[in-house]
């Protein structure tokens, strides 16, 4: 097995329902205790029980990886059908674990594989001559380097109902546990590490936990009989005290309530929905007794609703958000455009999935941004940003709430379902202090007019409900009081001012924040935003050590988009080494670059099958472009 | 401008000549005088339409939001700060026909907040098309052909949506309809008022004509719409679904349901947020000298169930 | 692939073993088999979520389209053809909470469109948040505290949207189930059926056990639901409601309401448009060769109200 | 009065409710019949009774108007209100028809005006040293050269009243008859073709025909009276023998009928939802006797629902469509999507209005340009066609429904509250013949599988209904048979293919029928779409006359856009002569160029009052761009 750079990743595979979740949050936790950083990122179809998930644990013990990576050190299979979907990753040296009894299994004789994926992988192996069966997939693999460890669960699990005295019935809820075990065995973990992970993960049900024990023990007892030797990372170099550990969703629900948030609306929708369930179990915000404040969220009847009350809530001056993804923003644009004219401070956290309509819905994508951008009629100012990470996206969810005060505009917080289900272990000081800035604020009184625009585009605000202050507001263009009022003179001034705001946040927001050019190299530019960063980065160095030496321009805020550095960097570098990378079908931040600054991109890395960009086949396509001259490449890897 | 205790604006009030629209603004602003609210602890929210238009008309806080949506926007409105009484005027196209899930919405939650239906049985703002309270078969002089799709019934929707306050007025008798409103504003929880509206311009169907020889209140009758007992709740649940449907030679007015054992959704947020009332959304203090009031060190403790210690368990 | 006979397709059922839609599923084939319809002329419409997928396992036309808008869908496409028979299959979210608006509108429309609500009182497809059936207080094991908003009656409330034939039915009946699923169909009308589902992965408290030791069947017990004459309809409709609200010891299930009487929205068209069913939308030739049927010179004859000739009148 | 070029423009302004469009009608009805071309055009305010509404009627002896013009030759006013409004337009002999009566009376003592509008007024009054009355209003237009024509409109119905034996209140009625009775008088109409005109309106209610001519005869006598004579417009040179005498909306109405569209969903919206009543009041296609059809058109509950429907019924086969503008579009976008994935031929007519949100539902404008071309998430191909004027409109609406069926996919066509609300009196000879092409089509049959992909991007299309026919359709990725399916090598094809359609279309549809260059002057080149297109092309013509020789590029797809016609077109002209024309408060078209070709504009004329922009302020505009070397104007004529 190849440790690569104190790092190592195992990915852990099996039907949904089977508790594959459970397995790697085990796993990950004990790995957290022992001080090692633990990047975890899962696929899964869109189904409740029975189709094939999977998740990639990334563990380091030098610092926290900045993405998923491919081609797996250890493939961890619970079933038959892991194996098919994977068994083509393996590479020289990767360990595949996986259970005995199904080899005989035929791929014809599983039937929650999709028809097109069964064809696939069939054609592969009848093509490659192999039998369509588990063994003949791993023998593909063995011949290409793999090693392989095979276990019999079922007597494992026998083993282990006998000692326990459960039933086999019962005994089979634990499946899980064997293979992420032998994955802890094989990476040195110890009984003792792997017991305090479990107890994390169930808390107070000691009984769970001695049971899960016993079995990881059982099996680390058969591998280490079958002469199978761990191979401990390193130990860290300077672990934190502790860890934050978070997915996307659950971090962004921090920011929001370090941020201010106190009422959050929200429509079920993967892969927004857990944001909102984590701020909900933190619902009062108290500390050693003292009380806070709380934060209500509120699950409405559809989208529509969630996004209007979330704006009614913010004319009483409270910070509100909704949480959404594609299909709920697409019902949200029309009280967007309310809120726009009615210079309402809302953030909207959006989750892009892979689309369009219902799409992949439990994949990725960045097909949205035109969206989030664009849609609405009529115009109005909104500002729109996009995180690359966990860190930014506390950083941004904080900025959106002060921007959008600030401003008096709603603010689109973009994101995707690559971060939202990315489990990272944070060191909590990697996140930089908070500060809150709540813009121009009026206590009201008589003779307040909400929309006085003699001071110039932005009017302080007054909340409904303050003392001595009557405030309207109307989607209809209004006057200074906030009456609908359809005089030409007044709109100009009115639909001009609304549209200032953003042509002053461009003047007042530096450009260094809204975007971030990393690395220096001259040969090549990758062009990116959200989720491409950490595969960027990463590609970056694979690069670097292949003599291919560039840079990554990552685009943190959309709107207002930081066109002069962002022109000055792309004619630096020039149409043919400037490359746009993108998980998207067709470029959309490669048009909008040229809205803004005319540079037409030539060259294009782009992936649509609703899985992230990982780094390495990254690096490949950029060096297919620099060094074949290949003008655009797609991506295809991931199951 | 000054605060103004009548409840009126400087606004020209637009609608036609002799529209039932009047009765109704004229109603709320009575209701809000009479129970001396304050301008500033008031919202009236509306949706569009020649309904929509109504908070314009009233000194209280105004929000004319989008059609179909007052609901939602009060519902936040109210979520974010419990104090302030809201009152939401929408068109009986608004309420009933774009926004009838978020009707149906708020009755389940019995969120307190009165909803005031301008029922006109057209879409007035757009020229006189049948709304979702015209008849089929009927053909008032907007439409080309007679009406092709049948009726909904305000009150039967109400009812079965879980409305603890059901009611029925008549824009042009504006001290009777100003009394509901009153009740309706001080019940604690969801709260719907069908207030019949004859549209002068488009609707020659159901005239102040029509309704003068067939409306009656149901209070004269000896009508007893309280709920004083859960264990009540069915029968006068059946028996308000029966008057609501009496619609003919005879229009009942008057409250059909009152439900007043209910209880309210702040009252069930209470339950899991001790300090909503107290401390709503909208009164917390968020931060101190731009410091977050919740800072990271807060968030550990809050978010404890995330924090893993190295070394420990 | 050849046309299957038992409406069934080779796409793997990819629900939780032992969820009630498994149920409903074999209740709609069955009845689609006993009413010996060809797949063809059958269309089923679903929303998202578990039940959204509900079209792909049945041989048969399938639109599986957005949440909360199958019944628009289906009704494009009844209106379109109406010699199709219709039927939307989908979940309590997606059709009393996303589509309420949807779900009332088709009542009072009367389109002879037949609407299954797969009732589990969650949202399964998103992990099992409660859905517009999960009453206040209730906790299921998907949830991470007690419900906070009350449950609408989808009985109720399709009664008093003016759905002609209104029951409920329970997912693991299947037998029972199918023999209403064939009478919706045949209703020429709105036809709406509460099936109470199982879902055996979120929902721990309205399960198998719950509902086995409740429900009972209304045709057991004498329950006539039929109008047969029009000045039945109040009668008849007051005592649905008051057995609607029927929950709790006792559950219900068949058939609560069926309005044999009531012009559906195809007669009301006919009216209008007496070519209608005979060349429905869906049947009509619009060109020969690439020429319109209705080119300009016939325009200037149906328009003529719109020409002007000049030097006359 | 300056009857220019055999033309002339009449204003008729009053109170909203007042009968004002029944008298326009009248008018342009009467010289229609007369032989002369009419253009009219409405401004009013969103109020169904009491606000201020006003009517440009422009009538030509010579050929149709492209659009309406500013400083009318008549101004004739109902009420003092419209006096208000509009004395500023008055310029060197033009006339003014008022009532003598109303001199007094004080804009502070109109109700109605709003105040802003109000203030407005009166300051320029004040300011300019006049009274603010009528009379004051009055006198600021005489001495610019105005002529008036007071006339005492209560003395006029009285002597009706009696002559008619009619109570003062019932000839109140008839008020609005006045004025334009006034304006008729001076434009020549004889008795008798006002009468035809009266009688067309009013069909078999001869009193009122009777009645109605009967004042005009009054209102005439009194003017020749007064000594005023009449001017009339010249003889038509070669009239056709009859008009079709349409608005925007009712072209639309009537070309979709001739497209095929047999089924029509829509909720009620201004300004959309004209063009389904008209259509409804022509839903049986009956000539002669024999049966044609029906076209069913169906009031939904809201836009979701009309778009929802309207899909739903295309599945089935038929062409149908919904109508709406920007409120309901943005409902409509996430069925869209569905519309996208699914590749259903729908077609959406979208008229813009003022926005954002309610913004001037009434009044006009082309903010939604990425509304149309934007919205929705995830990538979908959707073609995207504008037209600026009726007979553009007739074609567009044809080739909408063509584009549909030929390339599968959602097709928006975008007009706006300026044409839908302009009407024409058509020669039927200026439309072309229509040719209706439905695609690829297929029978269907055992074994069809809507989305094999195996000929290419575009399968041959099966309705549902057919026999022996099973169709499945998802939201979702899919498969061949419309069967939901998350492999990744699926997704790549299908997702690509349904793009391509959009590039096939690019390919396909010849860029000259996408764009359309008028005039070819050198000195600047205006770039415009929609209704901006009359305005321009009255502009070119009177910029020649001043020397400055130009040329307008008239954009009419948008998607796919005609990019490399287009990028030759603006490399000739340059950024110095290239001026970006829109009624906006922020260009669009002018940030569409830029994304597709790098063009970047730097000189622009913008309006958003939600008034059309008119040929002489768009004249003065471009040679303060050209002559004067303004980078960039903003125009603000009309009330
Ligand atoms: C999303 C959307 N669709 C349509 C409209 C157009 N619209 C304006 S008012 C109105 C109907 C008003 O009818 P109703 O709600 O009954 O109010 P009324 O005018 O009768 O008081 C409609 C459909 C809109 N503003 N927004
Ligand atoms: C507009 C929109 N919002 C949210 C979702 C996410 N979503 C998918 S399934 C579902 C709920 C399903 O619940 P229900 O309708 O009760 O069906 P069940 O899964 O219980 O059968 C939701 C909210 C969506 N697909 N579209
Ligand atoms: S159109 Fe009808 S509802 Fe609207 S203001 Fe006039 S009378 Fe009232
Ligand atoms: S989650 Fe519930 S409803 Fe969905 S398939 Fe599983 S058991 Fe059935
Ligand atoms: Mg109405
Ligand atoms: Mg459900």
């Amino acid at each position: 097995m190849a440790n690569r750079r104190n790092e190592v990743t195992a990915l852990l595979g099996g039907p949904q329902g089977a508790g594959l979740e459970t397995a790697a949050q085990v796993l990950s936790t004990a790995f957290a205790i022992t001080g090692r950083y633990v990047y975890s990122y899962r696929e899964y179809y869109s189904n409740i029980k029975g189709r094939h998930t999977y998740i990639y644990v990334r563990i380091s013990s030098e610092r926290l990886p900045q993405t998923a990576r491919e081609y797996p050190d250890i493939i961890a299979a619970i079933d038959a059908e892991s194996i098919f979907h994977h068994f083509t990753e393996a590479r020289e040296g990767t360990i595949i674990i996986y259970d005995t009894s199904t080899v005989n299994t035929k791929i014809n004789g599983i039937v929650s594989i999709e028809p097109e994926t069964r064809n696939r992988i069939s054609s592969l192996l009848e093509s490659s001559g192999y039998e369509k069966t588990v063994k003949g997939a791993l023998q593909y693999a063995e011949e290409r380097g793999a090693k392989l460890i095979g276990l019999d669960y079922k007597l494992l699990l026998k083993e282990f109902a006998q000692k326990t005295g459960k039933s086999t019935y019962r005994a089979r809820r634990y499946l899980n546990t064997i293979p992420m075990a032998a994955t802890g065995y094989l990476l040195g973990l110890t009984p003792g590490e792997l017991e305090k992970g479990f107890r994390r993960r169930f808390r107070g049900r000691e009984q769970i936990v001695a049971d899960n024990v016993k079995l990881a023990e059982i099996v680390a007892g058969y591998m280490r009989e079958m002469g199978f030797k761990p191979s401990p990372l390193p130990e860290p170099t300077n672990p934190p005290d502790k860890f934050l550990v978070v997915s996307g969703n659950d971090i962004v629900a921090i920011a929001k309530t370090i941020a201010g948030l106190r009422l959050q609306t929200y429509y079920p929708i993967t892969p927004a929905a857990d944001e909102s369930v984590t701020l909900e179990a933190h619902e009062n915000l108290r500390v050693d007794g003292e009380d806070l404040g709380s934060v209500l969220v509120f699950q409405t009847e559809d989208e529509i609703a969630a996004i209007s009350a979330a704006i009614g809530a913010a004319l009483t001056g409270v910070r509100s958000s909704t949480t959404t993804s594609g299909p709920g923003f697409d019902l949200m644009i029309e009280a967007l455009g309310w809120a726009g004219i009615n210079e309402v401070p809302v953030v909207v956290t959006y989750y892009q999935r892979g689309g369009p309509s219902t799409g992949l819905p439990t994949r990725g994508g960045q097909e949205d941004l035109f969206n989030a951008l664009f849609s609405g009629h009529g115009l109005f100012p909104k500002i729109v940003l996009a995180s690359g990470d966990h860190v930014e996206a506390y950083e941004d969810t904080i900025r959106a709430f002060n921007w959008a005060e600030e401003y008096q505009l709603p603010v689109i917080h973009l994101l995707d379902k690559f971060l939202a289900n990315s489990i990272v272990t944070l060191p909590p000081n990697l996140l930089p202090p908070a500060k809150i800035s709540r813009g121009l604020i009026s206590t009201g009184g008589r003779g307040y007019n909400r929309f006085d625009k003699s001071g110039g585009p932005i009017t302080p605000r007054a909340f409904i409900g303050s003392e001595e202050t009557v405030i309207w507001y109307t989607g209809d263009e209004h006057n200074t009081e906030g009456h609908i009022t359809e005089d030409p003179e007044n709109r100009i001034i009115m639909h001009d001012y609304r549209m200032r705001k953003l042509e002053l946040a461009d003047e007042q927001i530096p450009e260094e924040e809204r975007y971030r050019l990393y690395g220096n190299g001259k040969d090549f530019l990758l062009v990116g935003w959200g989720s491409v960063k950490g595969a960027a980065l990463e590609a970056l160095k694979h690069l670097d050590e292949e003599g291919l030496h560039g840079a990554y321009l990552h685009v943190r805020v959309m709107q207002p988009l930081p066109k002069k550095a962002i022109s000055k960097i792309l004619s630096d570098y020039g149409v043919d080494r400037a490359i746009l990378v993108e998980a998207s079908v067709r470029p959309l931040l490669g048009r909008l670059i040229p809205m803004w600054t005319g540079f037409q991109f030539e060259r294009f890395i782009l992936k649509w099958t609703g899985r992230p960009i990982y780094p390495l086949e990254l690096a490949g396509a950029v060096s297919h472009i620099i060094r074949d001259g290949s003008r655009s490449e797609v991506l295809r890897y991931g199951a | 401008m000054a605060l103004r205790m009548d409840y009126k604006t400087d606004v020209w009030v637009d609608w036609c000549p002799g529209c039932g629209d009047y009765g109704i603004l004229a109603g709320i602003q009575t209701a809000l005088k009479e129970l001396n609210l304050k301008p500033w602890e008031v919202v009236v929210v509306s949706g569009i339409g020649c309904s929509g238009k109504t908070p314009h008309f009233i000194y209280a806080n105004g929000v004319h939001t989008l059609h179909g949506r007052a609901i939602p926007f009060a519902t936040g409105i109210k979520l974010a700060n419990p104090h302030l009484k809201v009152i939401v005027s929408g068109g009986d196209g608004d309420l009933l026909g774009i926004g009838a899930g978020h009707l149906v919405a708020l009755g389940r939650r019995n969120l307190d907040i009165t909803i005031l239906v301008h029922d006109n049985q057209v879409y007035g703002l757009t020229k006189g098309q049948a709304s979702p309270t015209l008849p089929a078969g009927v053909k008032t002089k907007s439409l080309p052909k007679p009406n092709l799709q049948d009726a909904i019934n305000p009150l039967l929707l109400a009812l079965s949506s879980g409305y603890s306050f059901v009611a029925r007025a008549y824009a042009l008798d504006i001290k009777h309809l100003s009394n509901i409103i009153k009740q309706a504003v001080q019940h604690r929880g969801a709260a719907l008022i069908d207030i019949l509206q004859p549209c002068i311009t488009y609707n020659d169907v159901y005239t102040k004509n029509w309704y003068a020889k067939r409306v009656y209140k149901l209070e004269e009758e000896g009508w007893d719409p309280v709920v004083k007992d859960p264990s009540e709740r069915e029968d006068k649940l059946a028996a308000a679904v029966r008057k609501a449907l009496e619609w003919g030679e005879r229009v009942p007015v008057g409250i059909l349901y009152w439900d007043k054992t209910k209880e309210s959704l702040e009252d069930r947020i209470m339950r899991r947020i001790p300090t909503y009332t107290e401390k709503p959304p909208a009164m917390q203090a968020i931060e101190v000298n731009g410091k977050p009031v919740v800072d990271i060190e807060k968030i550990l403790k809050i978010y404890s169930d995330y924090v893993v210690e190295v070394g420990r368990r």
